[in-house]
């Protein structure tokens, strides 16, 4: 009989503490046979649990283009969230993944990238990003556009100065007005209106969009404007998962199943389903 | 399909022997389905009420540990939970019940395969009973049952006169069930079932469940939805007491300091808290969306996507409504 | 039931009330709740036996609060109401979940009513809560409408159960009641359905720390069913709610039920009775008895 | 283990005025009481949920002893009147529900009190050594524990002790 429901055992290597609130842990399964064949695609997701707190959904924050290492973030809001910042270097945590489906890249070799992310949700982005940088050359233009309530709220400030200084991808920071502090030199804006500043062209291009509703609400129709197709925007919805596995009935909305025909979505089916994400 | 008769007495001495083979014996009382251990006790009767509870908690519990942990300082210890492998007969299932595992098959099977919802319908023996009760709340007639219907019973009891059942033998289990027990059985005669069988008053049918699916699909949003939602109280008995309803939660508990299990437990798409995300945001945050999410699942998604309509027609949420929600009557209205 | 549909009418058209929380007809042995917003369909409301459902409930929930907004004003909320149910809306109130002045109660007098729906009324089939019950018109009440006739006399099956109980020894009664928890499925229809539970999240729904487990095994149950029947003692106004909802058949009463007769031995209160007296758990007494400590 | 070496495990919830600083002044007058007793420090008897109560019984806890300042002496004027109704309706229910009156006892002591507070803490002890271990709840607990009791054994040096938990 095999128990779906049983995670792998993986040790924390390293936590990285983002923001007051945002860690990102590195994780090393355990099990060595595993972790060897233990492969991802940009996009998915796993549960992470904290024995005697139950598990929590977050996606795969590392590429699977750079395998040795699993690298999750995670704001901390709920009971699994409070027992991982609890955690230390060393720990031992559950992991069950990948679940889910994932970004089409492969599909849309050939094509510019135009990522947009706000806040945490820049994580789930952050894996497309590093898989279409380490395949760099079958993609044309890349655009990272990325804001944050506040400076101190910026994740990932390591991986943004890298990008940064790379020549053929173009990277704009922003955070939202009164966020700024003396020395910003990024931009001052919400993420609609910095794109709608920034205009990337719409032609053979995708967009991968990743934050607070409210972000996504308010993208999407700058996007229209710009004259992406429907089909064109990709975004991961997050509803509460408990199994991963299309079984608890909780992530159902409409004829899907989030965990199982999401969380990845381009906006004409997200356009099909009943507004309750 | 094979067909023999087996007399009252028989049945009593057959449920004996399936007791002391060492079987779980399961059969309907008031409430819920009871476990056994006198067969003199089982009361067939074909016009009795449904027990208020179905019998999915035997397949599916209410509560069961998946796995069990041992925390050390840094370190963790797995060990799996196993099912419990006795083999387990149900006996005098109503058809509404029987067919619930057909239906559950699908979600627990498409993709990831249950293993413990699996394997213990795999040591399931399921016998129904013809069905002679029928009131207000009844509607297996609507959802493609009916009293008499065979659907998902590995054996059919069918009463032909006082003293005598026929037993249609429906699946290979079942067949190879009662080989063991050969000698209660006598050969049948299918035309004196059949005759029993259409006597049966058969609930009428309230709604076209094609016309509810195509309904719902136009009807999102609906005035009715916010009408229902001022009524029901958010509790879930009704999809407790539902033979399909299946989902379920995931909590760990611990034993001791060190020690303790990860759960799977029933939960309910009518409580709020059910969607609710750990940053306060909840899409479905009024009851009558959950409400629509109840019947939207049952009639329209779960068709979509595994051709079966989560709904057996047993009535039992109406039933036990503290607040009298029928429904029947809610779907049966799902038409312009 | 003409009286009630013109006075619900009235109340209606004259704006009185936003809505009138009611009975409506099902068939001729069963009604269910309806919320009444129009004087047309006022015509629908009915009082009988067969009016089982403590209405109190829903006055606080927030959606139906909203109703009797309107235009910037609030207006009243209608209730038919049992004498009995009159007793939650008291505790309401003493428990400052509603004001008087925000709803109207039109208060039914009342000879029973029946265990189930679809039974005919007569003594055999008086629900259990109505046997010991003694009040038969209202305590307040906005309008008082309805017959006053005698209640049918029977012996009371809960109080006989709760003495059969009492006599057990520690460990029979201990087994007694987990074998009867024990059915519990943790739908919290008893929660739901009970007027007096309107925390806007229960401590059973709480994960950080979780206090009462949320697993219908044994202890889960055990724990849930002894915070139920602790949060209600001294409050329960004994409308039978609880055990009605009751999928699983447990008998919810006889907890109750025990604990309302420790409010009256103990600090001789009975919940929902007076708007003037502060609730029971909810203040004090320098002078309660000291016995229990050492 | 044999019922002779059997020691009850007895958790008491304190108020942090008068019973805690109670126990307090036992210690530095070198009075001895049990050590079966494991003192839970709360701000007010008041403060005391019966959650806690229900917890420390699932845990493995064979008595209870909740206690705090005398009537008129709380810290916070009238915790303890709110918890003296409380706990009489508790205790009413526990008893109700099958637990021996001796498995939850209730004193007030204050803070001069030592000698008192050692005279309560032996008689709970003693009372509950009289009735034996708690089993009746224990059972609730052995639901699914003892079906499946071959856990894996964890390494020694691994082993978190009852102290360093949290």
């Amino acid at each position: 009989m095999e128990n779906i429901y049983k995670p792998y055992l993986a040790e924390i290597t390293e936590i990285i503490d983002e923001t007051p609130d945002t860690k990102t842990f590195k994780l090393r399964l355990k099990d060595a046979e595993v972790a060897k064949s233990f492969n991802f695609k940009a996009g998915q997701f796993a549960e992470y649990g904290v024995f005697g707190d139950g598990e929590s959904t977050f996606c795969i924050a590392s590429s699977p283009t750079r395998p040795d290492v699993i690298e999750c973030s995670f704001k901390v809001y709920g009971k699994v969230t409070q027992a991982l910042r609890r955690l230390n270097e060393g720990d031992t945590i559950g992991f069950r993944g990948p679940y889910g489906n994932w970004f089409p890249l492969e599909e849309q070799k050939g094509k510019n990238v135009l990522f947009i992310a706000g806040g945490i949700g820049l994580a789930p982005v952050r894996c497309v990003i590093d898989n279409v940088l380490d395949w760099r050359k079958d993609y044309k233009d890349i655009t990272i556009v990325y804001g944050a309530r506040s400076v101190s709220d910026l994740v990932y400030k390591y991986k943004l100065k890298e990008w940064q200084e790379m020549s053929d991808v173009k990277t704009v920071i922003t955070v939202d007005p009164g966020g700024e502090t003396d020395g910003w030199t990024g931009e001052v804006g919400f993420v609609p209106t910095v794109v709608e500043k920034l205009a990337p062209k719409a032609e053979n291009t995708i967009a991968v969009i990743c934050g607070p509703p409210v972000m996504i609400k308010f993208t999407i129709p700058v996007l229209k404007k710009l004259g992406f197709k429907d089909e064109d925007i990709f975004t991961t919805l997050e509803n509460r998962m408990k199994c991963g596995l299309g079984k608890c009935g909780r992530c159902n909305i409409g004829n899907v199943y989030v965990c199982k025909d999401g969380p990845v979505f381009n906006y004409a089916q997200m356009k099909e389903l009943p507004e309750e994400f | 399909m094979d067909e023999k008769i087996i007399s009252k007495q028989n049945l009593v001495n057959f449920c004996k022997d399936i007791v002391a083979n060492g079987h779980n014996l399961l059969a309907p009382g008031k409430t819920e389905y009871n476990l056994i251990q006198d067969p003199s006790e089982i009361v067939l009767d074909t016009k009795s009420k449904p027990t208020k509870a179905s019998y999915k908690t035997f397949v599916f519990p209410k509560a069961e540990p998946i796995l069990y942990y041992k925390r050390g300082k840094n370190d963790v210890v797995m060990l799996d939970a196993k099912v419990d492998e006795k083999k387990t007969v149900i006996f005098g299932a109503k058809p509404c019940d029987t067919n619930s595992f057909n239906i559950l098959n699908k979600i627990f099977n498409w993709d990831y395969k249950d293993d413990f919802y699996n394997e213990r319908v795999k040591n399931f023996i399921v016998i129904g009973l013809m069905c002679e009760y029928s009131d207000r709340y009844c509607f297996c007639t609507s959802v493609g049952s009916s009293p008499v219907s065979e659907k998902g019973s590995d054996l059919f009891l069918v009463p032909i006169d006082e003293n005598n059942y026929a037993v249609r033998i429906v699946t290979d289990k079942g067949k190879e069930f009662i080989g063991a027990y050969s000698k209660y059985f006598t050969e049948g005669a299918p035309e004196k079932s059949k005759a029993a069988e259409e006597k049966v008053k058969q609930p009428e049918v309230a709604f076209d469940s094609k016309q509810v699916h195509e309904w719902l699909g136009k009807n999102f949003e609906h005035p009715k939805w916010d009408g229902v939602g001022d009524l029901c109280l958010s509790c879930a008995q009704c999809a407790f007491v539902c033979p399909v309803c299946h989902c379920f939660d995931l909590v760990d508990e611990d034993y001791s300091y060190t020690e303790g299990r990860r759960m799977k437990n029933w939960d309910g798409c009518q409580f709020g808290h059910f969607t609710l995300h750990a940053s306060g945001h909840n899409p479905r945050d009024i009851q009558g969306k959950r409400y629509r999410q109840r019947i939207n699942h049952k009639f329209k998604y779960y068709v979509d996507k595994f051709d079966e309509i989560l709904c057996t027609g047993c009535g039992r949420c109406s039933r036990g409504c503290a607040v009298s929600i029928d429904i029947k009557e809610i779907v049966a209205n799902c038409t312009d | 039931m003409e009286e009630l549909k013109k006075l619900a009418k009235e109340l209606l058209e004259n704006k009185t009330v936003a809505a009138v929380i009611g009975y409506q007809q099902v068939d001729d042995k069963r009604t269910k709740p309806i919320i009444v917003t129009t004087p047309e369909d006022a015509s629908k409301l009915v009082f009988n036996e067969y009016c089982l459902n403590n209405l109190a409930v829903y006055l606080t929930k927030a959606r139906i609060k909203n109703l009797a907004k309107q235009n910037g004003t609030t207006l009243k909320l209608g209730i038919v109401a049992k004498p009995c149910d009159i007793h939650a809306i008291v505790a309401l109130i003493q428990e400052s979940q509603l004001k008087r002045e925000d709803v109207y109660i039109i208060g039914m007098n009342c000879h029973g009513v029946v265990k189930d729906y679809g039974m005919d009324f007569s003594g055999e089939t008086l629900a259990t809560k109505c046997t010991p019950c003694d009040s038969h018109k209202p305590l307040y009440s906005d309008s008082n409408l309805g017959e006053v006739k005698d209640t049918p006399k029977v012996s009371d099956e809960v109080l006989e159960k709760i003495q059969a109980v009492e006599k057990m020894s520690h460990k029979e009664r201990f087994e007694y009641f987990k074998k009867e928890f024990d059915k519990c499925i943790k739908c919290y229809a008893c929660r739901a359905a009970c007027p007096l539970c309107y925390c806007q999240r229960c401590i059973t729904d709480k994960t950080v720390p979780r206090w009462v487990e949320s697993s219908p095994h044994s202890r889960g149950n055990f724990s849930w069913n002894v915070v139920r029947a602790f949060h209600l003692s001294g409050r329960c106004i004994g409308c039978g709610e609880c055990e009605r909802a009751c999928p699983m058949d447990i008998p919810l009463s006889l907890l109750n039920r025990r604990m309302t007769e420790t409010a009256k031995q103990a600090f001789a209160y009975v919940s929902g009775r007076s708007l003037d007296t502060p609730t029971l758990v909810g203040s004090y007494d320098v002078k309660d008895s000291d016995e229990l400590f050492m | 283990m044999s019922d002779k070496n059997w020691e009850p495990k007895i958790v008491a919830f304190v108020c942090n005025w008068c019973t805690y600083t109670g126990a307090d002044l036992a210690g530095t007058s070198r009075l001895k009481y049990p050590t079966n007793v494991k003192l839970i420090r709360v701000m007010c008897s008041g403060g005391i949920d019966p959650v806690f109560i229900l917890k420390a019984f699932e845990r493995g806890a064979d008595g209870i002893l909740v206690s705090g300042c005398h009537p008129n002496d709380c810290h916070y004027n009238a915790g303890n009147f709110h918890a003296r109704r409380r706990w009489t309706f508790f205790d009413e229910l526990l008893e109700y529900l099958g637990v021996e009156k001796g498995r939850l006892q209730f004193s007030w002591v204050s803070a001069s009190e030592g000698k008192k507070f050692v005279d309560v803490v032996s008689k709970v002890v003693n009372d509950v050594k009289e009735m034996g271990p708690f089993k009746s709840y224990d059972e609730l607990n052995s639901e699914f524990m003892t079906k499946f009791p071959d856990m894996p054994e964890i390494d020694k040096n691994m082993i978190i002790k009852e102290e360093e938990a949290v």
